[in-house]
């Protein structure tokens, strides 16, 4: 995928993971403080400006980063600091690269994941994000191919759907411990919807 | 006797603010701020989310960076001024900044010897600084030390979890007296590490607050409650009771912080009762007195005193108490100079 | 834009307070203060409720009385000390000292060159001032000065009925310095005159306070409502109505104020934006920034900008704003060094 | 009337006028911060007591200073400052007497009448205790004998209800304004118990 490539299919997915706003909006309201919807939505129109702003000739690397700092700064948040870390180390992992290959990709998870959860000195099983990155970066592992993306989003569901039971023991959630349970974490869904996002413009794309 | 909640009809349930647009409340109250004290204070970013003493950075000197949500004025802008902080950089309500405006922050404090992050354990804050150290390394040398006072949020086994809350002026006034008298980065770092582990703090919530932007109250409590152990942003804290009498709050905030910090016949400490928004000056009084007549008796020396609005969550009702067991160093820096258009020592 | 009244469920017209007995509330406030701050006041009648600086009387200096109400923090008490009031007459919440009071504070600070009576207007504080001026006379010379800056408690052909608010804090750091530089008991007067004379000041109330000992609140608002005007005490202002913008308050009282002191391009002022208790600092600077760009857009000069909690109404959400037309006698004097445990300039 | 009559008298008087307390917290609860019933029951108990340790000796004119300085400091405010100027004028017209004549009593009612208006810049028809006060004075005035008392009772209690339906104009209540009509006076109300109380206690003297 080229960095022109990138550049529209990130465009469109941003578009669409924005729609989420009301819903990670409810999510994190009923954990948190409920400007999750308002961080990813604001990040999302944010990027998109910065991204087509950039020269046309942006490498993949540059453009990620550009995503990075973007998001980082539209609506500042714990989630936008581990968001921006992992794409940060994801960009750096390609920086050499034109254009990037299913292995490139790989190479851009298996990057993002620690230093995310470095950020966040967190573990899977804490109920954040890393329940539903974690198990769909192994998916990907497992399946480089045409469905890795599908089994991607399937991976990130299954944990976040299993970790909702149990109580938040990180950022503001944990700070109501016991009265997290049942409510499936924001950040981990936030990132499910944006894997939906891609999945959905990539077939637009396609069509 | 217990303390006194009064039912008011006519003004069920509501609180007002005096805003304009929820969504501008903290560049607005920034803009007033510099506004009003331009010999002071000056905006180092576009956004004007950065913001300095006016003299930064001073050459020579170590920067002190802070930051943190809005909503807690004097914490954490307050702050910034001769003998304290170098810079902020300032979030949303209740939000962390960005790691951009911390760097920006850091940018501005640098005086070419390294920069201090001074500011509380809050997950986004320690996020967004951790990153913006980051993307400083190689131009700026910076360490950090963090505010864990709060006692009532975790236990002693695990106090690197604890947040901070207004026990972290005293790490400000200490560190902000070494970088002025022209210590080292290490020996700012080190006031600041020695006054954040002899400080302890408690707060005692009796009303919740309202965010701006959010509309819907942080916590909420029964007619009668107070909850105890809270945290500024209405964090849940060791138990939730029925509303107490000044010296028993007192009593039991005082308390816990004695035991935790091991407080013993002898010891010298500075104290600060804290008001959370719209708890008036003179109940802070009524707590101190009861504070100040208990560590007399245990034979605890207080040498100084602060009693006012230092770290504050909007217009919370409650008070907290902080006590800082000082030595020698602690003590001198602490009597030192400072000057922000909110505090002056 | 309106303003913003929120509505919560659970905490449905509840006012906590952190006392012990309510009827002890005041002396245990003036005890907590009085250990607070033993450098700086001392209590001088057996009840403690006659309190001075530390060294008061100033020998040859003219001594300044105040007094009033509690429930007003800082006012009254915060205002003694050096620059400032010599000595305080402490009452209970929102009432009167008694002559007695004011007479052992007027002996206190009697420094030989007579003393001068300077608080707000009040029915009870000026009856029971003029009563202490007759039991002194032949012992110290007395003049007395009251505040009277509140636009809104009565129409410019009856200004000398108005109340004292906020605004005499100015006419306190004013007529302060000149004490404290020596002037004579008349020069002393005219000072405070003068500051008295060119300060108005207008307040929003935004919900009401509640009496310790009445247990009952001073008045009622609907829920979305604000008062217009409202006194110190919770005095009916000139109107109640929906609860409007930052700015739209803002810009109103400004108004109101500029046109009082007939405020025209090229005049200096400083500008007090005053919480009233539970209004959070960020709020007093959105409002704050509104006035200084009405102010700049009008040509007149803001010198000096206060903004914080000068004279609250316990836990009264509201401000108010306080304006005072500097003439180079009342530049300077408001330049002048103050120090009090709660002031300092 | 000696100084140990007279402290009999008041001792007695003080005793029943702290009896309504509850009245008067309601009156002032009405119109101004409803003190006034503890100003009134806890000025009445310390004067008794202040006047309980003076020397035997005491003139009339210092027991009634005793009274004025005592209740000035019980529980301060509007009203006793008043009353403090009523009482200190009044002591200092009788200063060089062993006992009270009724004129004597006439005397003392006649300067406290004006340095109470005074202090207050008050005026009859404000709705305040001239308002009870100067009627009472002036039926007084017209009857120094015997039934005096009642004649004064009448005249004050007259005052207080014919400006009942006025505006009151001074001190805390004149803030309320139009909110003050159809509510009696309380400190006029004060004025006319005490009287009450000196009436009852006379009778019980002499019986
Ligand atoms: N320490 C952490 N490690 C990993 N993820 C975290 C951590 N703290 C928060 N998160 C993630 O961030 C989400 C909340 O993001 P956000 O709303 O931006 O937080 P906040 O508003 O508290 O700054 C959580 O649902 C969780 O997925
Ligand atoms: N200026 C005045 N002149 C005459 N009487 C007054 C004046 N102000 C108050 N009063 C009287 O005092 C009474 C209220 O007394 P008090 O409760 O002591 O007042 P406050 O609590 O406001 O100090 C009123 O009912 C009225 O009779
Ligand atoms: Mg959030
Ligand atoms: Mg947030
Ligand atoms: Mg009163
Ligand atoms: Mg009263």
């Amino acid at each position: 995928m080229t960095g022109a490539e990138l550049r529209i299919l990130l465009d469109r997915a941003l578009d669409l993971v924005g729609k989420n706003e009301d819903e990670l909006r409810d999510l994190d309201s009923a954990i948190g403080d409920g400007d999750l919807g308002i961080t990813v939505s604001r990040g999302a129109e944010a990027a998109r400006k910065s991204i087509a702003a950039m020269p046309s000739a942006s490498t993949p690397s540059e453009i990620i980063r550009t995503l990075a700092t973007t998001i980082a700064s539209a609506n500042p948040s714990s989630f936008t600091a581990l968001v921006a870390t992992g794409l940060l180390a994801a960009s750096r992992s390609v920086a050499d690269r034109e254009s990037l290959t299913a292995a490139d990709v790989l190479t851009m998870a298996q990057q993002a994941v620690p230093a995310i959860a470095k950020r966040g000195k967190a573990e899977v099983g804490d109920k954040t994000v890393l329940d539903a990155l974690v198990p769909s970066v192994a998916a990907l592992e497992a399946n480089t191919s045409e469905g890795a993306l599908d089994a991607m989003i399937a991976a990130a569901r299954k944990g976040i759907d299993d970790t909702a039971g149990g109580v938040s023991r990180k950022g503001r959630a944990a700070w109501l411990g016991e009265r997290t349970i049942g409510h499936p974490d924001p950040g981990a869904t936030a990132y499910l919807r944006f894997l939906e996002a891609l999945e959905r413009a990539r077939s637009e794309l396609r069509a | 006797m217990a303390g006194i909640s009064y039912f008011v009809r006519g003004v069920a349930g509501e609180m007002k603010k005096i805003i304009n647009d929820p969504n501008a409340f903290v560049d607005e109250a920034l803009d007033g701020i510099l506004g009003a004290h331009p010999t002071m204070l000056k905006a180092v970013s576009a956004d004007r989310r950065a913001i300095a003493r006016a003299d930064a950075p001073i050459k020579g000197h170590v920067g002190i960076v802070t930051g943190g949500g809005s909503g807690h004025l004097p914490l954490f802008l307050g702050y910034v001024g001769v003998g304290l902080c170098t810079a902020v950089a300032v979030g949303n309500v209740f939000s962390s900044p960005s790691s951009e405006q911390i760097l920006a922050a850091t940018r501005a404090a640098h005086g070419g010897t390294g920069v201090l992050y001074l500011y509380g354990n809050y997950g986004g804050d320690v996020m967004n600084f951790d990153l913006a150290g980051e993307l400083a390394a190689g131009e700026i040398e910076t360490d950090t030390v963090v505010g864990i006072d709060d006692v009532a949020s975790a236990p002693p086994e695990r106090s690197s979890d604890r947040r901070g809350v207004a026990g972290l002026f005293f790490a400000y006034k200490c560190a902000g007296a070494a970088a002025e008298s022209g210590l080292p980065l290490a020996g700012v770092a080190a006031a600041a590490r020695s006054a954040a582990a002899n400080t302890r703090s408690m707060g005692v919530g009796l009303s919740p607050t309202i965010l701006p932007a959010a509309g819907k109250p942080t916590f909420e409590l029964g007619p009668d409650e107070m909850e105890i152990g809270i945290g500024i942003h209405g964090e849940r804290g060791i138990r939730r009771g029925r509303l107490e009498s000044a010296d028993q709050i007192a009593g039991d905030l005082l308390e816990k912080i004695a035991a935790d910090l091991r407080l013993s016949r002898g010891d010298a400490v500075a104290v600060l009762v804290n008001g959370l928004g719209a708890t008036p000056l003179e109940e802070l009084y009524v707590l101190y007195r009861h504070v100040r007549r208990t560590l007399d008796g245990m034979g605890v020396a207080v040498r100084r005193t602060y009693v006012g609005e230092f770290a504050t969550s909007l217009e919370m009702a409650g008070a907290s108490l902080s006590v800082m067991r000082l030595d020698d160093d602690l003590a001198r820096l602490l009597h030192a100079p400072a000057r922000s258009p909110f505090f002056r020592e």
